[in-house]
């Protein structure tokens, strides 16, 4: 009972049927609709990855011709390997629980099946950029994926902040998705084939791989590693690294089924599954050594970098949903920087778990965020923890995962995967000490979120009648805690069935206990810390001053203004954008539009003197030949009697003659 | 299994066929071969037309709290003891009316047309029966074994057409001609949803030979399920159309429009009498019953057993009992529902009947696309196949039924 | 859902059907000849003439001929032709009686007006519909030996109205012998005084009572 | 199979003949479905059973319809009995002459002409085979029949449709 | 005398009666008819080179009927659907009436 290859392009599109159905009408049980579709799509998954596991080495894939271009034929492709399995199950699964806690999260919001076209939307895209065999069908469905993100950061866009946060997140992500496809022309260019796999033609196959990282350019760079730093650069974007982090923590003016989904468990890691989809693309130039700098380690700094940024800027935030939006940040930046550091099945374990985890947090957040009327203000929340039981419990469970409190949580197992592969990579150990205070600062934040939301006293009256939500809401709550907690289990050092599974060239290391020693006691010093000064004195009201703004406040300024990225991007890119558009508006206004009126002004002269050349001259003659046609027609408009028959006699009678001719002509 | 389509009833029939050749002399045994054929078709059909009208009249009775006939019995002078003879159930009603029908008086009108007018009644009654030849009635029983049977089926009924026509043209009645026109608007309009109901199981099978056909509905999942075209999402809905093509195409209730009496008198019949009247209700009986035939053929598996197990049983023996579930149907029908308008009628055919027609056969298309599908794949194809019947029949079904809201009757409980 | 309402029809008629053959009651169909159709009790068909006596139906006919039925037949499809002598009557008093009684019941029109005027009772409706014949000519002019019918057979067919009128008839008997006793009393009274001539009923309050036992 | 042939030619020229000639125009219609019934047995007896059932199947059983419903919406009254106008016979005359001089020189051409000879057997084709040369190697001019056949009807419906606007005084 | 010169005579003999008829007959539905009965001769002639061709293999000829009996019906509808029109303009069908297109 698997699903074969070839019906792949099922599951993504069971959820475009329904929103192409919910595009149509405003029924609400397009609802259910999408609850089913997401369902049926996770039933596929779960086929396709049986049918993946069978044997996980094969990449099984299905091309077929979209159209032909010129001498060439552009083909797209669908892929199965336990990588894609594992993506799309995962997707589903969580999908299905977010959209089942939207039907109680927007259940009176006007645009009701609106939301879920859009969801179906961006489901459809998400699912046809994992099962994609071909770059240019990847990219179609990352642009895709953009639009939904777009639309749905935008979903209540009479909000001008919402619809400034979606503007936002789109343009920054087109800033990335430019150099994906500058790499992805370039690698069409010098291949001539865009799939990923193709009976040894591939894109990832060993042929084409040598052939790409044996060529050097003019910098000295590899062709493999300028292309995949271009591809990367579409991964800065999508998935929030350094530089290009700024847009993530607006997109939480979206709903907040629509963070948990897009912006924490799916769209987010879309770039670290595409880094890892073309793992074998950037890890090409491995073994070259003449070259100043390797794809992956310039992937591992910037994980390292926009790990540590992350879980800085969060330990300042105040809202409950940008704490978490900064904690993906950072979480992403640690999946890339185990892309970066060698260890890709770690970056999708953790994908993987994080999803998880974060789509839980997520949903805690928005169960208390509908549940105390809107208040997302932490400091204006508070004493939770016995209104709402199930959220409290879920949420704690996610916050311990996310942490890394060890053993019983999956956080804890995949992070410990991506510092002991950081630990064992041999160009630096930069990235393993960004991870390590990552770890702390981790802790220590949502050490303090989860005291500042849950402990102490309702600080306002959103908070003070807050109650628990509805079975649609907690139902999936509970069922992602259960998840959050298992998963972890898969890939334990001492089973690490999930990386043999997703690379079956993967070898378990032995040893590195000090290492999960060292990142226990920072987890515990995290968790500590946050206690000590958060916890030991629980916030009284709304307006008291942050322990930590009291003992570091410029520090702490500095980062609740997020480093000042914005302002940054506002005075650079944002003048000069603005100075190169009136360029652009003079230079259409005077230079531009000048020669356009000089040129009418010549052509009305022309015609003038045309026009007198013409009446002058011209006319007689016409009008003479005119005469003779309409002479020559009158004539034989009077044969023209109208009468069928007449006509009919003349054919036959024609055509007797010319058979006479024939015949007696001798013509053969 | 082969033992037993080889049994000896199954070769009863042509054996007695042989035999009664063989007794001939050798220049005419090439032709009564056809003639023997010929004359069994129209000894067991002709006799299946009387005793469907009695059973139809029985039948309808009985829907209605009402007894029918029952007391047509055989003359006194039958040998048969008095109380068997004395009414027999009414069973020899249609000796009775055929006796009536040849003895009562044929009226010619003044002002008719009095070839065609003879000629109609001949020419529906010859082509109604030229269908019969195409018909599998059992595994060695075909009268002609065609190639395009299925074309030469519908090629052969729309003569009746012609038939009609000239039965309303040329009796000089202005009630006769309406009706002839309202008829023949009717049977155009349906014989387009009974052909293309149909197409689907030719697209499917892959053939026009009726016995092809059947051939390929021959076979059973688990010895009791059988791959009768009827048990798949389009060979459902094809049979729904059909039944209700054929429904409309041999005139009978609710399509009974033609003869509408309380608009047309007897519609084209209003100006015959006797014979040939009694003609053309054969003629419309033997349509009824190719018509029927033609489902069972094609949808219901022909001459195929129900099961494995019963196999042994004479095909020709399944195929009369099909037949006559199926007239059995065509009756509770006519029993069962009310004349429509003739707007009605049309609309039915146009808004519905032909486009679901139209989408079965891509439904068709699809499954015959997807045959080699399996294991979980099969409950998609059923699915998709289900799909495509049932959302356009709900979303056609309600544009039609817009605006007519569910009736309240007032007076009647 | 569309056609869900043929189904529902489908499955009254194959109720129908089944129950046509289990249950008895939901059959309508009499079969007339060998089961005799029940007629109400108001049914009417053609009139006949009541005779006191089964025995001797001639005999003990009510009717006394007095031609007021022939005059006002609408169809005048009634013949009578008086006798010459008297016969008494059930009360003992002696009374024209019809030689010739025929009705033309081909011609008849069951009006029953015929029996709304006669004063005696003596015409009432029958309820007999199987008249066919084979002679349409005589086989339809009933005579006064086939119209006659003894009284206890219009009991039989009309129960209720022979019963009133029975006992009107006999309340009139019964005050007619009262009357005749008191005129008998009296003319032996008056006998020694002087011979008087028999009083005759009024015709009035016959015909009312009459009139009235029909009505009801 | 020559004495078939001639029979049929008769049954299908006497009809055909016949239609042209008379002047009841219902009768002209019957008698080309006898006619047109006729091809049909030519094409039996040629062997060439599909485009037989074919040709009863759309002559016989549409194109004689619309030819009915035309004649019947078309009715003239009495046409039948008009006296000859002068300018049909010789309208007649001449179209008789037209035809008759063409029968001459194509039949005068056949007649001389000389084909290879042929097998005696019919050549068998089966459903299946027309079948797969329509959909495989005629698909496209299947399909273009099909949008032709599209259009005509669409076409035909609009043309005999009632297209006149009604009077702005008949709107209630 | 072959069959094939047989068929071809006949075929000819077809579509000299509808010719015939379509210069003949006044009535716009009789030269229709006229024209359709010299369409039927001209598939008469396909169908005799397909039995007695150079090469019956191919079923060119029952296709090319087939096709031409298609046209035929369309060609039909159209035409009644015009005699038609025109009837319902000059109300009455006789061709040698009909001489404008305008109307």
């Amino acid at each position: 009972m698997t699903l074969p290859v070839q019906l792949l392009w099922l599951i993504p599109a069971l959820p475009l049927l329904v929103a192409g159905i919910g595009a149509l009408t405003r029924h609400r049980g397009v609802a259910l609709a999408a609850i089913f579709a997401m369902a049926g799509s996770f039933v596929l998954s779960c086929l396709a990855l049986a049918g993946a596991l069978q044997d996980p080495a094969v990449h099984a894939t299905y091309n077929f011709a979209w159209f032909d271009l010129g001498h060439g034929t552009l083909r797209l492709g669908f892929l199965l390997d336990p990588l894609t399995a594992l993506m799309t199950t995962m997707v589903t699964f969580v999908g299905t629980l977010i959209f089942i806690f939207s039907l109680g999260y927007m259940k009176k919001d006007e645009n009701f099946s609106r939301f879920f076209c859009f969801l179906c939307l961006f489901a459809a895209a998400m699912l046809g950029l994992l099962v994609a065999n071909s770059l240019l069908l990847l990219f179609i469905c990352w642009e895709l994926v953009g639009l939904a993100s777009y639309l749905l950061i935008g979903f209540w866009f009479h909000k001008p902040s919402a619809a400034a946060a979606a503007k936002k997140a789109f343009i920054t992500t087109r800033i990335g998705d430019l150099g994906f496809l500058l790499g992805l022309l370039w690698l069409a260019d010098s291949t001539g084939s865009l799939l990923f796999f193709d009976n040894g033609h591939g894109v990832l196959e060993a042929a084409t791989l040598a052939s790409l990282s044996g060529q050097t350019l003019a910098c000295g760079l590899a062709l493999s590693t300028a292309i995949g730093l271009l591809i990367f650069c579409g991964a800065i974007g999508k998935s929030g690294q350094f530089p290009l982090h700024v847009w993530l923590p607006d997109a939480m003016e979206g709903p907040t089924p629509v963070s948990a989904l897009i912006h924490a468990a799916t769209m987010v890691a879309a770039g670290v599954f595409l880094i890892a989809r073309v793992y074998p693309l950037m890890s090409a130039d491995a073994l070259l050594t003449a070259v100043p700098v390797h794809a992956l380690t310039v992937v591992a700094f910037i994980g390292a970098i926009t790990a540590l940024l992350g879980a800085l800027i969060a330990c300042a935030q105040n809202d409950i949903k940008r704490v978490l939006a900064f904690s993906t940040v950072s979480q992403l930046g640690y999946m890339m920087l185990a892309l970066g550091v060698g260890a890709w099945s770690a970056a999708i374990f953790h994908l993987l778990t994080h999803a998880f985890f974060k789509a839980l947090l997520f949903l805690g957040a928005g169960s208390v965020i509908h549940a105390a009327h809107h208040e997302q203000d932490i400091r204006r929340l508070g004493g939770l923890r016995t209104k709402m039981k199930f959220t409290f419990a879920s949420f704690a469970i996610g916050m311990m995962a996310l942490s890394g409190v060890p053993f019983l949580f999956s956080g804890f197992w995949s992070k410990e995967a991506i510092l002991h592969a950081a630990h064992e990579w041999n160009v630096s150990h930069l990235p393993l000490y960004a991870g390590l205070c990552a770890v702390v600062l981790t802790a220590f934040y949502m050490t303090r979120l989860v005291a500042e939301t849950f402990f102490g006293q309702p600080r306002s009256h959103g908070a003070d009648h807050a109650h628990e939500n509805t079975a649609a809401m907690t139902a999936p709550l509970v069922i992602l805690a259960a998840c959050a907690v298992l998963l972890g289990f898969l890939g334990t050092p001492y089973w690490p069935w999930l990386q043999k599974t997703l690379d079956p060239h993967y070898e378990a290391t032995q040893g590195g206990l000090g290492l999960m020693l060292l990142s226990i006691g920072l987890v515990g010093a995290g968790l500590g810390l946050g206690w000590w000064l958060y916890g030991r004195k629980l916030r009284a009201t709304a307006a008291d001053r942050d322990p930590l703004a009291t003992a570091a406040p410029f520090v702490m300024a500095a980062l609740a203004n997020r480093l000042g990225f914005d302002e940054l991007y506002a005075a650079t890119v944002g003048r000069l954008n603005t100075a190169t558009a009136a360029l652009a508006a003079f230079l259409d206004r005077y230079v531009i539009g000048g020669l356009v009126t000089f040129l009418a002004q010549l052509g009305i002269f022309s015609g003038s003197v045309n026009r007198q050349m013409d009446e002058a001259n011209l006319n007689g003659g016409f009008d003479a030949v005119s005469e003779s046609v309409r002479e020559t027609g009158l004539f034989y408009s009077r044969k023209q009697t109208g009468e069928t028959h007449g006509y009919l006699r003349v054919v036959a009678v024609a055509f007797v003659l010319l058979f006479l001719v024939l015949a007696l002509g001798g013509v053969r | 299994m082969s033992a037993a389509a080889d049994s000896f009833l199954e070769r009863a029939p042509l054996e007695l066929r042989d035999w009664a050749v063989q007794l001939l002399p050798a220049p005419l045994q090439w032709i009564s071969h056809h003639l023997i054929t010929i004359v069994a078709v129209l000894a067991v059909f002709g006799l299946f037309f009387a005793f469907t009208t009695v059973a139809e009249r029985k039948l309808l009775g009985r829907l209605q709290n009402r007894l029918g006939p029952n007391r047509a019995g055989l003359p006194k002078f039958s040998i048969l003891p008095w109380h068997i003879r004395h009414k027999l159930f009414g069973l020899s009603q249609p000796f009775a009316d055929a006796v009536k029908a040849l003895t009562k008086e044929d009226i010619v009108p003044a002002a008719a047309d009095k070839v065609l007018h003879f000629l109609a009644p001949v020419v529906v009654v010859g082509f109604s029966l030229m269908t019969f030849a195409v018909l599998p009635f059992g595994r060695n029983l075909i009268p002609v074994e065609l190639d395009a049977a299925l074309l030469y089926f519908f090629a052969a009924g729309s003569a009746s057409e012609l038939a009609i026509f000239m039965a309303g043209w040329s009796s000089r009645n202005k009630y006769s001609l309406l009706a002839a026109m309202r008829a023949l608007a009717q049977l155009i309009s349906y014989e387009l949803p009974l052909i293309l109901s149909v197409v689907p199981v030719v697209l499917v099978a892959s053939t026009l030979s009726t016995s092809a056909i059947v051939q390929a509905q021959g076979a059973w999942t688990f010895g009791v399920l059988p791959h009768w075209f009827v048990f798949t999402p389009w060979g459902f809905a094809g049979f729904i159309i059909f039944l209700i093509s054929a429904l409309a195409e041999s005139n009978r209730s609710p399509f009974d429009l033609p003869e509408a009496e309380s608009e047309l008198v007897a519609g084209h019949l209003t100006e015959y009498s006797g014979f040939k009247y009694a003609l053309f209700f054969m003629a419309e009986y033997f349509g009824l019953t190719a018509l029927s035939g033609l489902g069972v053929t094609v949808f219901l598996g022909g001459w195929q057993a129900p099961c494995e197990l019963l196999y042994w049983v004479p095909s020709y023996l399944w195929f009369m009992g099909k037949l006559i579930l199926m007239i059995m149907l065509f009756i509770w029908v006519r029993g069962t529902l009310l004349r429509l308008r003739i707007d009605q009628l049309t609309r039915l055919s146009w808004q519905f009947l032909v486009p679901l027609a139209l989408l079965n056969v891509g439904n068709a298309a699809f499954w015959a696309l997807t045959a080699q599908w399996s294991g979980p794949l099969q409950l998609v194809r059923w699915a998709v196949s289900a799909a495509i019947v049932i959302v356009p029949f709900l979303v056609i079904g309600r544009s039609l039924s817009a605006g007519y809201a569910p009736r309240t009757y007032r007076y009647a409980p | 859902m569309l056609g869900s309402g043929i189904i529902k029809g489908l499955a009254v008629t194959a109720k129908n059907f089944l129950g046509s053959y289990h249950d008895p009651a939901r059959m309508v169909t009499v079969e007339y000849p060998e089961q005799p159709t029940v007629l109400p009790e108001a049914y009417r068909n053609f009139p006949f003439l009541i005779s006191e006596d089964a025995a001797d139906p001639m005999g003990t006919l009510r009717c006394v001929s007095c031609q007021i039925c022939e005059k006002e037949c609408p169809p005048q499809c009634i013949v009578i032709e008086k006798s010459k002598d008297k016969k008494p009557d059930a009360t003992g008093k002696p009374q024209l009686y019809p030689l010739t009684f025929n009705i033309d019941i081909s011609v008849c029109m069951s009006c029953q007006i015929c029996v709304e005027v006669c004063p005696f009772d003596a015409i009432k409706m029958d309820k007999v519909f199987e008249v066919a014949v084979t002679n349409r000519f005589d086989g339809l002019l009933l005579t006064r030996d086939q119209l006659a019918k003894p009284n206890s057979y219009y009991h039989d067919i009309h129960p209720a109205e022979a019963a009133e009128v029975d006992e009107r008839l006999a309340a009139e008997r019964k005050a007619a012998e009262e009357k005749a006793k008191a005129a008998a009393a009296a003319k032996a009274a008056a006998a020694a005084a002087k011979a008087t001539p028999t009083p005759k009923p009024s015709d009035g309050p016959t015909e009312a009572s009459a009139k009235g036992g029909t009505a009801a | 199979m020559t004495a078939a042939l001639l029979l049929i030619a008769v049954l299908m020229l006497g009809s055909a003949a016949a239609a042209m000639l008379r002047r009841n125009l219902i009768h002209s219609a019957l008698l080309l479905v006898a006619s047109w019934t006729g091809v049909a047995a030519f094409y039996l007896w040629a062997g060439a059973e599909f485009v037989a059932f074919a040709q009863i199947l759309v002559y016989a059983g549409a194109v004689s319809m619309v030819v009915l419903f035309a004649v019947l919406l078309t009715r003239q009254s009495r046409e039948a009995d008009l006296p000859i106008e002068p300018a049909t016979v010789t309208r007649t005359a001449s179209a008789f002459a037209v035809a008759a001089s063409l029968a001459a020189v194509i039949g005068s051409a056949v007649a001389t002409a000389r084909f290879p000879a042929a097998s005696a057997e019919a050549p068998a084709a089966s459903v299946k085979q027309i079948g797969l040369e329509l959909m495989a190697e005629h698909g496209a001019a299947l399909l273009i029949v099909g949008i032709v056949l599209t259009v005509a009807l669409i076409g035909a419906t609009v043309i005999a449709s009632n297209d006149k606007k009604r009077d702005p005084e008949d709107a209630p | 005398m072959t069959p094939l010169h047989l068929c071809l005579l006949i075929s000819t003999a077809l579509f000299c009666i509808g010719l015939f008829g379509a210069l003949a007959r006044s009535n716009t539905i009789l030269v229709l008819l006229g024209i359709e009965l010299m369409l039927n001769a001209a598939n008469i002639n396909f169908i005799a080179f397909w039995r007695y061709g150079p090469n019956p293999a191919a079923a060119n000829g029952m296709i090319f009927v087939l096709f031409s009996i298609a046209v035929a019906a369309a060609e039909a509808a159209v035409g009644l659907a015009l005699i038609i029109a025109v009837y319902r303009h000059q109300k009455n069908i006789r061709l040698q009436e009909a001489t404008v297109l305008k109307g």
